[in-house]
């Protein structure tokens, strides 16, 4: 019985009985390519999302499988894009699932010679006590001739356009706050 | 003979097979008049085939740093530098051009690579398209110069690269552009026709987008663009007409493309019939050597 | 003529030294079956066997050469999932399992001297594939995008038999005693004399594209391969009749004349397959000639 | 960018991408749209499918290039002359919109007879003062337009100056809408429209050939193609990038342009106006929201060390009577209330004695000066790589060298992180690891895919992305990271008495966190950004709702209306086939999710469309309406006309469609905002092989220039001795398939492979005059650094010949660095730090370099042959210096 239905399943057999003379067709097919399906289709969830890369914006579709992205495509739906991606666009997925992706904060002391390994939490300790240490050090309540300042000139942030509106909100309102004011992005370059 | 060697009609070989699961025949119509050379073909393609990367060799060949289609290339766009004019109508365009085109597979109707695969792992799809079963193919390399485009090769992978896209033993097989099988099976339309910035990739029912490209010559020759042609339009060429046609605007050899390719198996009968002859000679020749002076 | 920064259009095969090695092996295989059984035929005992030992030989080399060659040697078996008439692989897969089994078949009762019937049917099946397996690589090759295979299409069939007729007329010679080789003998010295003729007439025929054969590696292994077999047929002609050692001189040459030329062949498509001049030239003559299959006219 | 604004009152790009398909004809100028924004390009292809005329002007055939309709090949740094140029062409032609110009720009408005024009003064405009090397552009004001009451910058005109100025917030002193003195006939000697006149008249297609090596065929093909595709029934649009920003007349390169739509009518109109195309995904945004120095969100001046002391100075000085910006006080308050809650108060003047003060220039260039000088001892750089995207790469890392501590955030190791162990100096020995006393942080960030959060795309857009998945290990979002430093700090400061932990003490930082990272509410942070009412915290739906008594809270008043009715209008995605080609219901864009901005200019004074095939807005008799959002007061009448003592938009009549202006204009001539010039004039790029043929005053007088800083040094120039040491016009540029400085594609295999290697693009010409081989490797070096390319030998950077002398370009693209997949030399390192007055953005779009066959020295051989080269140029200028310095010479007019 197992013998006829392997036989039966023999390409070569069923070339005759599919009428594949030829065997270019049907007759030929693997059951991994009869059932072949794409894997977006099994995806847990699908995601809206914009493009990191320019300020174009085109949409993204995000698909992910198991709690990591599987694929990213472009979002048809968008009236800027309309689907399409850029090939930086396109590679989005390899952005974020890239190995070469650090996943760990590091360190490096003052003169040190490589990186060290540091927990977050004692790294974000640190940080805020290097910043309240410059600042209280630093502090200029009035310039040279008087003037009110209210600041730090010692310390400064560099970064904004491919952050958040969210984020770039928090580091303004938080840097006022703190008077810093040498607070800069990519807008200059 | 060769017509019973299975190139009947303008119908891709082994397509009919399928009977009502037979799904319209599709395929890409790449306009290369509208290709802004931004290769996000190649990176749709590899993202989703997870294609390993190719090599980091600069090639001061434009901007191509591709080079050729191959087991790790299933898009390729081809940039041509020229001292021609775009238009022929003296519209004052400058006497400069860059030519870019994105190749692929072709699919052809009457495909080499699907004629002389041993094992039946070279198929044609319900869709018409020319696919490998990667579960079947042995890597015997017989479809690699069989094909009058160069568009399958081996892959061979010299040392796992660290980075994505590699899974698991794909050495030894041979590779090449599915037509997105997969994402057709899931009525979505291959990565590269999606992700194409210009539509310069379209994709669709042939019939359809010989139409489009029908229309599209006549538009840009009324419009005296220089050297418009469509390539692999013509059933009635060599492969029986593309399922991957491209609208150039040069000749095909000028980005690297035959121009007038022929399917290899179209003389498979003249050869058969030349190797019976030759066997029946041998034989002839071999029994003569024995009439005459015995010993 | 204009090309892609000069680049192939179409790729180079991935088939490494089996290749060639097996169209020798397969051609002296096919062609030792022939030979054996005509031998049986007319009565020639001594040939007959050591034909069929060598035609079994070299058929079981032809196998392992093939599957080698594989990028995945594990799914050999593959080869034998579809019956494939546009394949010549796929239908010389086949045609060295029947040629192969008969003759190794016939071989082994040989030598056990059991089941002669048997023995003489599976020396016949053999023989009756032989020559298919003899000329059907011709085939394969030309059946190909290779410039300079796809043209000699008429041609490759002819000549691969030619050689594997020589081989195996050369292999008996070695043989075979000298008194009882002469039909071997005088098979290597006619084929041998085909062979030089054919590859001549292939080149000529073939007008630039045969060029290759004069170049490179292709070049120098043509020359090799009409040298040796010459001087092996010549030294056969001469002496092979009366002196042992004069035979296995002449038929070993003759074989490395055969197995040269399989190499020369080889070689030259490789060589018309790297230069797109073979391959574009001849193509925009024929659009010269036939006319264009691009559209360049809108349709009315 | 300041120049938008000033000329339209917004920094904004004016229309949205898609409406690109409607043009009739687009000038693609200081841009590489199709590889720099191929998707977007799409709209520019659908528009030459439909018979528009496509222009790519361009030192390099590029890509763009190769699509469109005509190529024009000029010199790097000539864009404000061959623009001049074609202003010259309308006006010597009489081709200007009449009707639209008269009524919709200041061309009618008469200028103070302080005003002096460079054509007067040899290429300066009146009111410079060599010793500040300033200009009083008080000279450049309206005639009649009282001087403001207040003490300030006068110098630079006693509004403010910089990006709110930049953002028509530059109004003050006109005490209604309408200007004191105008003459309707534009005949005035002292009329806008005469002073452009004169101001263009040398700027003659002969002169713009001679200047931009192109030919005089070319120049005029645009022009004509311009003109014949303006006026009722056409639309022509621009499309700039960087191309024209960095530079040291970036501005002025942009009001160039802005003149010209403003001649030919084609602002606020379907296919018209000015698209900017921003390169990071929301650079728009964070100048919206700013980080930047010198604005606070919704571009709200900054406190000045020297200017306005007190809050009522400072609000007089910010307050443009007429116009939007005559609710600034609104708007200040709305966000002093969303930064600090119910500290700030009336009665501590909204804790306006307590905020920082910034000066003149705090940019990130000065704070590379700072840090070379020992000042700067912390820095935090999230989401940039300075080390290799800034200019002169050499100074940004010395700088990095010499902090305390350093905190960098990004995806992966950039060269920012790494400077301590592989940057180049330390190859070349400058620099030695154990030597370098700098605590480097490095905190992984989160993609994209990993949190929530808005971009502000190149049109203005807010468009929302969904978290995906949740960052892996030690990464997390920039907004966990400063939530939670914040939170940390505020914390350690709690108990402080110090007046300087005051603002820290009363800041809102209250949001609400979720899931196990304690990861902040994205959305709740857009809904302070959109502003509520303080009372009942119920969302605003309008900036015009906000109030200056305290009674309403905004994070950002041009983003007001983002969150109305409670729910995230950035995150809307209706699928364009269920809308219009506006796509009004797709996200959400500033302001008032108005696409194409000024669009009452798309209907006549009277409020009719000026045609049907161009209508867009419109006046039905009762109310403003149309296809998108009208920019203007949903029912002021096209005939209103303001009382003598309205204010605000009350003061901006109903012809009138720039409603951010004080006078409700379009600014052909900026009186005021601008720091370097009200009229763009061609300057001579900073660093170039040429004199200006045109004034005595080579380059921009007013150019940031570091002449003391040993790590900026400069080339020599056009006809200075030494100025052959480097003979070559360089140009910097990206590649569609990679991203700036790299750090987001050099680590992908897909994009690195398509494009492996640094490279230099030379003509056949260069190549054989400098010996280079195709295939083969260059030295290009500056008077700052030298670094290797591979030679790409092609036709598409071709020499130009200027004033008689052809000249070669170098084409280097600056994606690479000393890390990733693939490395290679950073063109950035060649920079200066010569910067635009307005912007402080340098000029990396035009330098001078020499280029010389064969890899570059190794270690310390590079800073010697750097060095030597230089030692050499700058010897040769000392032994024979110009006679005519460039701030004393004068020459006789051409």
């Amino acid at each position: 019985m197992a013998l006829r239905t392997l036989i039966a399943s023999w390409p070569a057999v069923r070339q005759l009985r599919e009428g594949d003379a030829f065997a270019r067709g049907p007759a030929a097919q693997s059951p991994r390519t009869r059932d072949l399906t794409p894997r977006i289709d099994h995806a847990d969830r699908v995601v809206e999302s914009v493009c990191p890369y320019c300020a174009v914006g085109c949409g993204q579709l995000v698909y992910v499988k198991d709690g990591a992205v599987d694929h990213i495509e472009g979002d048809p739906a968008s009236p800027i894009s309309r689907g399409r991606l850029c090939p930086k666009g396109q590679a989005s997925k390899s952005l974020v699932e890239s190995p070469l992706r650090e996943t760990k904060v590091k360190y490096r002391r003052p003169y040190g010679t490589r990186w060290e390994e540091l927990d977050l939490d004692t790294a974000m300790e640190m940080i805020a006590d290097r910043i309240i240490e410059t600042r209280a050090a630093s502090w200029d309540y009035e310039t040279e001739t008087g003037a009110p300042a209210n600041r730090t000139m010692a310390i400064g942030n560099l970064g904004g356009a491919t952050l958040d509106n969210e984020e770039n909100y928090l580091i303004k309102k938080l840097t006022v706050a703190l008077g810093i004011v040498q607070v800069e992005n990519q807008a200059r370059i | 003979m060769s017509s019973t060697l299975g190139h009947p009609a303008a119908a891709p070989d082994g397509w009919d097979a399928y009977g009502d699961d037979q799904q319209p025949r599709v395929g890409f119509f790449t306009d290369t008049s509208v290709c802004i050379g931004c290769k996000a073909c190649e990176v749709a393609c590899k993202e989703w085939n997870l294609i390993p990367e190719d090599g980091l060799s600069w090639t001061g060949e434009s901007y191509d740093n591709t080079s050729a289609l191959g087991a790790n290339t299933w898009r390729h766009v081809a940039f041509i530098e020229q001292e021609k004019p775009l238009h022929t109508n003296g519209d004052g365009s400058t006497g400069l051009r860059w030519l870019m085109e994105s190749d692929v597979c072709k699919h052809c109707t009457h495909a080499a690579c699907l004629d002389v695969c041993p094992t039946g792992s070279l198929i044609r799809t319900e869709f018409g398209t020319v696919i490998v079963q990667q579960d079947i193919c042995n890597g015997c390399g017989y479809c690699v110069p069989a094909c009058p485009f160069g568009v399958l090769d081996k892959r061979h992978i010299a040392k796992p690269p660290e980075l994505p896209a590699f899974h698991g033993n794909e050495d030894g097989r041979v590779w090449k552009c599915t037509l997105c099988y997969d994402r057709l099976k899931g009525g979505h339309e291959p990565a590269c026709a999606k992700a194409c910035p210009t539509q310069s990739i379209q994709f669709g029912p042939l019939d359809e987008l010989r139409e489009r490209a029908d229309a599209r010559l006549a538009k840009l020759s009324g419009e005296g663009w220089n050297g418009v042609q469509l390539y692999g339009r013509d059933p009635d060429d060599g492969v029986g007409g593309f399922g991957a046609f491209f609208l150039l605007l040069d000749d095909p050899e000028v980005y690297g493309l035959p121009p007038d390719p022929i399917v290899t198996t179209k003389h498979l009968g003249e050869m058969w019939s030349s190797m019976a002859a030759a066997a029946t000679v041998l034989v002839a020749g071999v029994a003569c050597a024995f009439i005459g002076r015995r010993r | 003529m204009s090309s892609y920064y000069g680049r192939p259009v179409i790729k180079e095969p991935t088939w490494t030294w089996q290749i060639p090695t097996y169209f020798f092996t397969g051609g002296l295989g096919g062609a030792s079956s022939v030979l054996s059984l005509s031998a049986t035929l007319f009565g020639n005992e001594q040939l007959a066997r050591r034909a069929l030992y060598i035609g079994a030989l070299a058929d079981a080399a032809c196998p392992p050469l093939l599957i080698a060659d594989l990028g995945r040697p594990e799914r050999f078996h593959h080869m034998l999932r579809v019956v494939k008439p546009t394949s010549p692989m796929n239908m010389g897969s086949w045609v060295l399992l029947a040629s192969g089994g008969a003759s190794s078949t016939a071989a082994a009762l040989e030598r056990l001297g059991r089941l002669r019937p048997l023995r003489h049917t599976a020396a016949t099946v053999a023989a009756l594939f032989g020559p298919a397996l003899a000329t059907y690589t011709g085939v394969l090759i030309a059946d190909t995008a290779v410039p300079v295979w796809h043209e000699g299409r008429k041609e490759l069939p002819w000549l691969f038999g030619a050689t594997a007729a020589a081989s195996a007329g050369a292999a008996a010679c070695m043989a075979v005693d000298p008194e009882h080789a002469g039909p071997a003998r005088r098979l290597a010295i006619g084929a041998v004399a085909a062979d030089i003729a054919l590859m001549r007439a292939m080149e000529l025929r073939l007008g630039e594209v045969g060029e290759v054969y004069r170049k490179g590696a292709a070049g120098t292994l043509g020359l090799a391969a009409k040298a040796l077999a010459g001087a092996g047929a010549t030294v056969l002609a001469k002496r092979g009749g009366r002196s042992r050692g004069a035979a296995v001189l002449g038929g070993a040459l003759v074989c490395a004349g055969g197995l040269c030329l399989r190499w020369s062949v080889f070689k030259a498509g490789f060589q018309s397959a790297r230069d797109p001049k073979y391959t574009v030239g001849p193509q925009r003559a024929r659009v010269e000639r036939e006319g264009t299959k691009v559209t360049t006219q809108p349709k009315a | 960018m300041p120049s938008l604004g000033a000329s339209f009152g917004r920094g904004g790009a004016t229309d949205f991408q898609q409406d690109l398909q409607n043009s009739d004809c687009i000038v693609i100028m200081g841009s590489n749209m199709a590889e720099n924004h191929p998707v977007g390009f799409q709209w520019v292809m659908e528009a030459r499918e439909r018979g528009a005329t496509v222009i790519h002007i361009d030192p390099r055939f590029t890509r763009t290039s190769a699509m469109a309709s005509k190529w024009v090949g000029i010199r790097a740094g000539s864009d404000i002359a061959f623009l001049g140029g074609v202003v010259n062409y309308i006006l010597q032609n009489d081709l200007w919109f009449e009707e639209y110009v008269k009524h919709y720009t200041n061309a009618p408005v008469i200028i103070a007879d302080t005003f002096a024009d460079t054509e007067d003064l040899d290429g300066l405009f009146s009111g410079w003062d060599p010793e500040k090397g300033k200009y009083d552009t008080t000279t450049w004001r309206y005639e009649g337009m009282e001087m403001h009451a207040s003490a300030g910058n006068r110098e630079e005109g006693f509004g403010p100056s910089g990006h709110q100025a930049g953002h028509g917030g530059a109004g003050g002193g006109l005490r209604h809408g309408e200007p004191p003195s105008e003459d309707p006939d534009l005949q005035h000697p002292r009329c806008v429209f005469q002073i452009l006149k004169r101001h263009y008249q040398r700027y003659t297609p002969e002169l713009v050939a001679d200047l931009c090596g192109c030919s005089v065929e070319e120049f005029l093909f645009v022009c004509e193609a311009l003109t014949q595709n303006s006026g009722r029934e056409r639309t022509s649009a621009f499309c700039y990038a960087v191309g024209w920003t960095q530079h040291t007349v970036g501005v002025q390169y942009i009001r160039t342009a802005a003149i010209i739509q403003q001649l030919l009518g084609n602002m606020g109109r379907p296919g018209g106006g000015i698209v900017a195309l921003r390169g990071h995904a929301s650079i728009q945004g964070s100048t919206d929201i700013p980080t930047l120095y010198d604005i606070l969100p919704g571009y709200l001046s900054m406190p000045h060390t020297e200017y306005y002391g007190d809050f009522e100075s400072f609000m007089q000085a910010n307050t443009s009577p007429t116009g939007f910006w005559g609710h600034f006080k609104a708007y200040w308050v709305s966000l002093m209330k969303s930064y600090f809650g119910e500290h700030a108060t009336a009665d501590n003047d909204w804790l306006f004695k307590q905020l920082p003060r910034i000066d003149d220039d705090n940019s990130v260039y000065f704070t590379v000066d700072q840090m070379l000088e020992g000042n700067v001892k912390g820095y935090i750089i999230a989401g940039e790589n300075p080390a290799v995207g800034n200019s002169n790469g050499r100074a940004n890392r010395l700088g990095l060298a010499k902090l305390d501590w350093l905190v960098v955030r990004d995806l992966v190791e950039i060269e920012s992180a790494s400077f301590w162990y592989d940057s180049p100096e330390i190859e070349t020995g400058e620099l030695e690891t154990k030597a370098i006393p700098t605590e480097v942080f490095f905190l992984p960030a989160a993609a994209h895919t990993e949190k929530d959060g808005s971009f502000t795309n190149t049109q203005r857009l807010l468009q929302w992305h969904r978290q995906a998945v949740e960052p892996r290990d030690d990464c997390r979002s920039d907004l966990w990271f400063y939530f939670h430093l914040g939170r940390r700090i505020r914390e350690k400061l709690a108990d402080s008495k110090e007046p300087r932990d005051e603002l820290v003490r009363y800041l809102r930082w209250d949001y609400p966190t979720h899931g196990q990272l304690d990861e902040p509410s994205a959305e709740a942070i857009l809904a302070e950004i959109n502003g509520s009412e303080t009372a009942t915290g119920a969302p605003l739906d309008a900036y015009t709702k906000l109030r200056d008594d305290g009674s309403t809270a905004c994070g950002c008043w041009i983003y007001c209306g983002v969150f109305k009715d409670g729910v995230n209008q950035a995150a809307r995605r209706k699928p364009h086939w269920e809308q219009d080609y506006v796509a009004a219901e797709w996200a959400w864009a500033w302001p008032a999710n108005r696409r194409t901005i000024y669009n009452r200019a798309s209907a006549d004074p009277n409020g009719d469309p000026w045609s049907e095939r161009k209508k867009l807005v419109w006046w039905d008799g009762t109310k403003w309406t149309g296809h998108d959002v009208p920019d203007f007061e949903p029912t002021k009448a096209p005939d209103y006309r303001p009382g003598k003592d309205a204010t605000a938009e009350d003061a901006i009549a109903g012809d009138h469609p720039f409603i951010m202006q004080a006078d409700g204009r379009s600014w052909l001539f900026v009186p005021q905002g601008l720091v370097d010039a009200p009229l763009p004039t061609h300057y001579e790029p900073h660093e170039s092989p040429f004199d200006n043929p045109l004034y005595a005053q080579r380059a921009n007088p007013r150019r940031q220039q570091r002449k003391k800083a040993s790590y900026d040094p400069y080339n020599p120039v056009a006809d200075e001795p030494g100025a052959e040491v480097y003979p070559y016009v360089v140009t910097t540029y990206r590649l569609t398939e990679h991203h700036t400085a790299g750090g987001m594609t050099r680590t992908i295999p897909y994009l690195s492979e398509l494009q492996p290697e640094m490279f230099c693009e030379v003509s056949p010409e260069l190549a054989a005059e400098a010996g280079l081989e195709a295939g083969g490797w260059a030295t290009i070096f500056t008077a700052r650094s030298a670094i290797e390319a591979r030679v790409l030998v092609t036709n598409r950077i071709p020499p130009v010949t200027v004033q008689g002398r052809t000249t070669h370009q170098v084409g280097l693209p600056y994606h690479w660095g000393a890390r990733g997949l693939t490395t290679g030399d950073s063109a950035n390192d060649l920079g200066h730090l010569a910067l635009d007055p307005n912007v402080h953005i340098m000029e990396s779009k035009a330098m001078t370099c020499g280029i010389r066959p064969g890899r570059r020295p190794r270690g310390k051989a590079l800073t010697e042959f750097v060095t030597e080269l230089r030692e050499q140029a700058h010897s040769r200028r000392e032994m024979a210096p110009r006679h005519e310095p460039e701030e004393t010479r004068k020459t006789s007019k051409t």
